[in-house]
């Protein structure tokens, strides 16, 4: 057990996957010699050569369709998005092809790949290597979406994903990358896809989250119990299929859920869990679930104090969640 | 537009097929397959306009230049991504009369989607046949992709990919020449240019003559070929399958066909073509043409052609009762396979 | 004042906006000639000529990017995608483009056009020629969308989204096309982007919908005022910017509400019409909210008993609100 | 490399710029174009290495290209559509030191977007710069569709997109150059191959030695040209531009050239390019070697450069202190245009 940081967890998981499965192989934008420009494939071109780490040209529908015919064909492919923002050119090849394959063929056909997308903002990355799209593909039946926050929900759930025999969005949160440190058990420990995971418990109010968020989430569950609130913080991890049992679980538990995300507010993930609750829960609720995401503005400015005015924050969030406490 | 032809045609003349390497038997089991897609399709078109099946989308015209192309291929060993109107390639691969009329029915044991699917959406991992959805030009990246697997592995097996002339105008079609070209995969691209892409002549689709040139923007060869000339378009496909089986990369097949046919059931070809330049096309029959070669080459005969006639007949009468016959999925079948795997969530 | 289809007062708004204003023209897959694979372009080809009726190469990033060029250049371009589930080829152009170009300029830029497509299902067009797109759309900022369920206000909305600024998503129902008939005032009507439409007035509960569903609702409204229960029909008719007071005034009205939708469950509208009323109705509800959809399966299958299976019904929508209204 | 430029540099010879048409102001203005952009590009590293400024992305080593290309056109009549390295483009276009340090330092001020875009995100209706974003060839089909609508109004303004030989890998771009040829419309499609799309070198993303070669596919002519020869660029793009002018469509330049710096300030180029292949290219670098014509041709006198040398540091200067003390927005900036109307809902 070592504390890592959630980039080494990531390349850490590939380089153990490579190593235990020949059929798995990367594909991407500067993933060779490069390491990718976040280094997560930094070493394993050397290590694993040009036909198992493959510099794709700069074309992401190029890089998702050739991934779903390696995986026809018996491969596990990981096709690296260079950034969340630039996989709209995919966009027909993944929720038109890939979510779709099994269905259509009624199970003749499974694609076993991964689609690893760094994603989020608070990085100065502007409009287009800011943005959250975990909504728009968590809507789509037939992918599974996961967004990890921790080192080794991060490394558990990347082995899960290329494991999986069906199509898995693995989002990376870029802030996270170097920012949140933790201990990663030893060994080859696999976290299961649809799996949520209650982080603090609490019995006031529930925090739900994902991705960097719920690193902010676990500092406002601090200040607010240094004031006497005792705040709850549900880790989702996998976003499709959502773990609508432990949301229910800790709606009922608390009756005040305050649900978090960096994503665009409309017809996002919190409109879904405001909705699951409101189905499953509503009599235990003791005020209206509250939501803070994302302006509907399109992503985050470049400019520092207009990405700031974007960007949740602990100060934002926990302004809310005692809003939450106090009714 | 009869392009390659003549000179494939000038050298083995009447014994053609066997200067191809081709025996009679298989030059004989190309021209039952082509008869075979067309009767199935007519088939199918008569029901439909009967309004007991509510959709059909045809091979009708363009069989030589689908089974001359797949009978180059190893069925089972290779690989093909085909696309709706490819009914000459699939049966060449393996799928029956019956397959196809299970899925004309949409019925729940079609072996493409148990019904999930229109017709013309044709897939089967055991007889490697890619699974199409509807969105066009998809498939080429996919073939790449099947192609890099293979040459992953170090495996020689060859991946065809067909598409429409239409669908080389998809930013798909240019990334997969693209890939492909860079690795030296094991591809054919085989564009069946029928000139139309449902309503818009080619002229709207393209400002040159020839889809095959582009392969010179990619680093392969392309080649031209008159689709009514099966023998023609079965030579050049094998030279593209040995040269791609060597490991010395794609090459882009521009058949030029023609679909007898409106586009679909639900379209009216008369708001956009000639009668007189269906007719003309009608003339150039690859069937015919095909069945007239055989016939002088002395390979078919008028018993060979009564048999071939009897047993096309047969199954296709067999496949239209079994499939009118069977059952339909239940509303329970609705909500499998979104997953391979349900996660225990 | 006249009866006509959805289809017929479509084509008839595409007419009248191009004969008022030169710089309005259609581009599309087969749009020329073919009149559309609907025939909702049929005759303007004949009539306005090659250079304003251009039938496109089959390329949707094409057919959107090229709108938005010439968006840019004083046009106001209608572009046709053929069916609403062959939008994904374009969805680059669209979410990272046309939504982006006003916010990305602070205003410099913005783009006069429109992005047609046919959506929905019960037509037999199986997994491909029946999805539905609105949540996915309506998700990203700067985009609006609407989805009219009659011919008066196919016909007003078409002509506000052709004379808006901004980018306008205009769906419409393939299966309304000519199954549903009604008034459709004479003249220069507009009907405002951005206001849903009582349809029924009610008070024991309110059912909310939109395009084919509109008519749907207002049938099981019917068969629920035979015995006795009076239900509010709202119709959202623009889904983005959603029209949150319409959505807030007949939920604290009636206390209970109903949301019906064909598409996907999951992060779908209704989920945020839920949402919006948990922040903002929640004393005011005697029931949870609660959702009718299509299930997070992909689409409609080809064949009809399980087309039956997916397809929300008049039946099916009646079970749910006499649910609702006994709770 | 030199494939074009010799046959150029010798006709012409020491008055090559007059014999293309180029008084010497002309020939001189273009030289001052690309001096300044060289040096904002060169104030914005230093600024940055300083931690004054957290991202630039550079034109260094392409101004030759850039210049030579835009210097053929009618700015604010012709419509151009840049990428993020094109800074002599938009300079010659009518943008300033001071806007593009603006939007360095992502100030209200800024032009192109009031801080809301990265540097190198280019835009300005006024000067008919199409505002770009981040995804590459995107603008491929804009600069289409601009030029589709100075044809329906039958103007003759020409629209020149720019791209690099990466993006050309981009479905958009097959798209873009396939309508353009189909409408013949008034498009010229700079390609600057600088050899590189971050780290991936050209030999990984395409199986042929010139993009331009793709041209042909479109039905448009392709030509290449030495981006270190400012003049031949002109040349190429000048008749280029005649040819769209005159209604004969579309011509795809590609434009030899490298970047000198790495690709950001984010990138570090070590990992995937030699220092000796860097220094070779900086021997050939097109400012110099235009300066060294321009001295033989006697119009670039010691005077004369001297004076240039002031007018762009001070230009450079005065635009980095005007913009470091310029407003930021306001936190109230976050909400405005996300629609060019709010709809009254
Ligand atoms: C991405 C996408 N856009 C539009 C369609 C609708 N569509 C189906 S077939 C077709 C024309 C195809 O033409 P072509 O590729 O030439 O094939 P052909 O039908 O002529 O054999 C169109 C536009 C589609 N299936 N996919
Ligand atoms: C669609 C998309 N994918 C990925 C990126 C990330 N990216 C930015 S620039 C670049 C390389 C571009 O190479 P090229 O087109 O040759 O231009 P150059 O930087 O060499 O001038 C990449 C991959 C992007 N901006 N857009
Ligand atoms: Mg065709
Ligand atoms: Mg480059």
């Amino acid at each position: 057990m070592a504390v890592k940081t959630v980039l080494e967890a990531i390349r850490e998981g590939m380089d153990e996957e490579m190593a235990r499965d020949p059929s798995v192989f990367l594909i991407g934008e500067d993933v060779g010699n490069r390491g990718g420009v976040f280094l997560a494939t930094d070493g394993l071109y050397k290590k694993y050569g040009e036909l198992r780490v493959i510099d794709s040209p700069l074309a992401e529908s190029c890089i998702v369709g050739v991934a779903i015919g390696a995986a026809v064909n018996g491969m596990r492919p990981i096709a690296e998005i260079q950034f969340a923002d630039f996989i709209a050119p995919a966009m027909n090849q993944i929720i038109e092809e890939a979510a779709r394959f099994c269905y259509r063929t009624a199970g003749d056909f499974n694609l076993p790949m991964v689609i690893r997308a760094p994603w989020g903002g608070g990085v100065h990355g502007a409009l287009y290597h800011s943005q959250s799209i975990e909504a728009t593909f968590a809507h789509i039946p037939g992918l599974k979406v996961v967004a990890p926050g921790t080192p080794a929900d991060a490394k558990g759930l990347l082995k899960a994903a290329i494991r999986d025999p069906d199509p898995v969005l693995y989002l990376e949160h870029k802030r996270t990358y170097r920012l949140v440190k933790g201990e990663v058990p030893d060994g080859d420990r696999v976290v299961p896809i649809g799996k949520a995971d209650v982080k603090r418990e609490g019995k006031d109010l529930s925090l739900i989250a994902y991705g960097l968020m719920l690193t902010y989430c676990l500092e406002v569950a601090e200040k607010l119990a240094a004031e006497g609130v005792s705040a709850e913080v549900l880790d989702l991890r996998t976003i499709k299929p959502i773990d609508q049992a432990a949301i229910v679980a800790t709606a009922r538990k608390t009756g005040k859920v305050l649900v978090v995300h960096e994503d665009n507010r409309f017809a996002g993930i919190a409109a879904e869990v405001m909705a699951i609750i409101m189905e499953n829960a509503f009599d235990s609720l003791d005020a209206p679930v509250m939501r803070f995401t994302g302006p509907d503005v399109p992503a985050m400015p470049f400019n520092h104090i207009l990405e700031e005015a974007f960007m949740p924050s602990v100060e934002k969030i926990l302004v809310k969640a005692k809003e939450l406490a106090a009714s | 537009m009869a392009l390659k032809t003549t000179e494939v045609e000038a050298k083995g003349g009447r014994s053609r097929h066997r200067s191809l390497g081709l025996s009679d038997e298989q030059a004989l089991r190309i021209y039952e397959v082509m008869r075979l897609a067309r009767a199935v399709d007519e088939r199918m078109w008569l029901i439909n306009r009967q309004g007991r099946a509510p959709f059909v989308i045809s091979c009708q015209g363009q069989e030589g230049a689908q089974v001359g192309t797949a009978a180059a291929l190893r069925p089972g060993y290779d690989w093909v991504a085909p696309y709706y109107r490819d009914a000459g390639v699939i049966l060449w691969f393996g799928m029956t009369a019956r397959d196809q009329m299970l899925s004309f029915f949409a019925r729940r044991e079609d072996p493409n989607s148990a019904g999930r699917q229109m017709p013309g959406h044709f897939g089967s991992r055991r007889l490697h046949i890619v699974t199409g959805g509807s969105p066009v030009a998809t498939q080429l990246l996919h073939a790449a992709g099947v192609a890099l697997a293979s040459k992953q592995r170090k495996e020689d097996a060859v991946t065809a990919v067909y598409f429409g002339e239409g669908s080389a105008s998809q930013g798909d079609t240019h990334e997969a020449m693209n890939f492909a070209g860079i690795h030296k995969l094991a591809v054919v691209f085989v564009c069946e240019n029928n000139g139309y892409a449902i309503s818009v002549p080619q002229s709207h689709q393209m400002a040159i003559q020839n889809v095959a040139d582009r392969a010179a923007g990619y680093g392969f060869p392309g080649v031209v070929v008159d689709g009514n000339d099966v023998l023609a378009c079965y030579e050049v496909t094998r030279q593209a399958v040995e040269r791609a089986r060597r490991g010395d990369g794609p090459t882009l097949i521009e058949v030029k066909t023609y679909r007898f046919t409106a586009h679909s059931s639900d379209d009216d070809d008369k708001r956009y073509r000639k009668a007189e330049e269906v007719a003309s096309w009608r003339q150039k029959d690859p069937i015919h043409r095909y069945a007239t070669y055989l016939r002088d080459a002395g390979t078919l005969t008028d018993p060979v052609e009564e048999e071939i006639t009897e047993r096309v007949t047969r199954q296709v009468d067999e496949a239209t009762e079994y499939a009118e016959q069977a059952p339909d999925p239940t509303p329970d079948d609705l909500t499998t396979f979104v997953y391979k795997e349900e996660p225990q969530a």
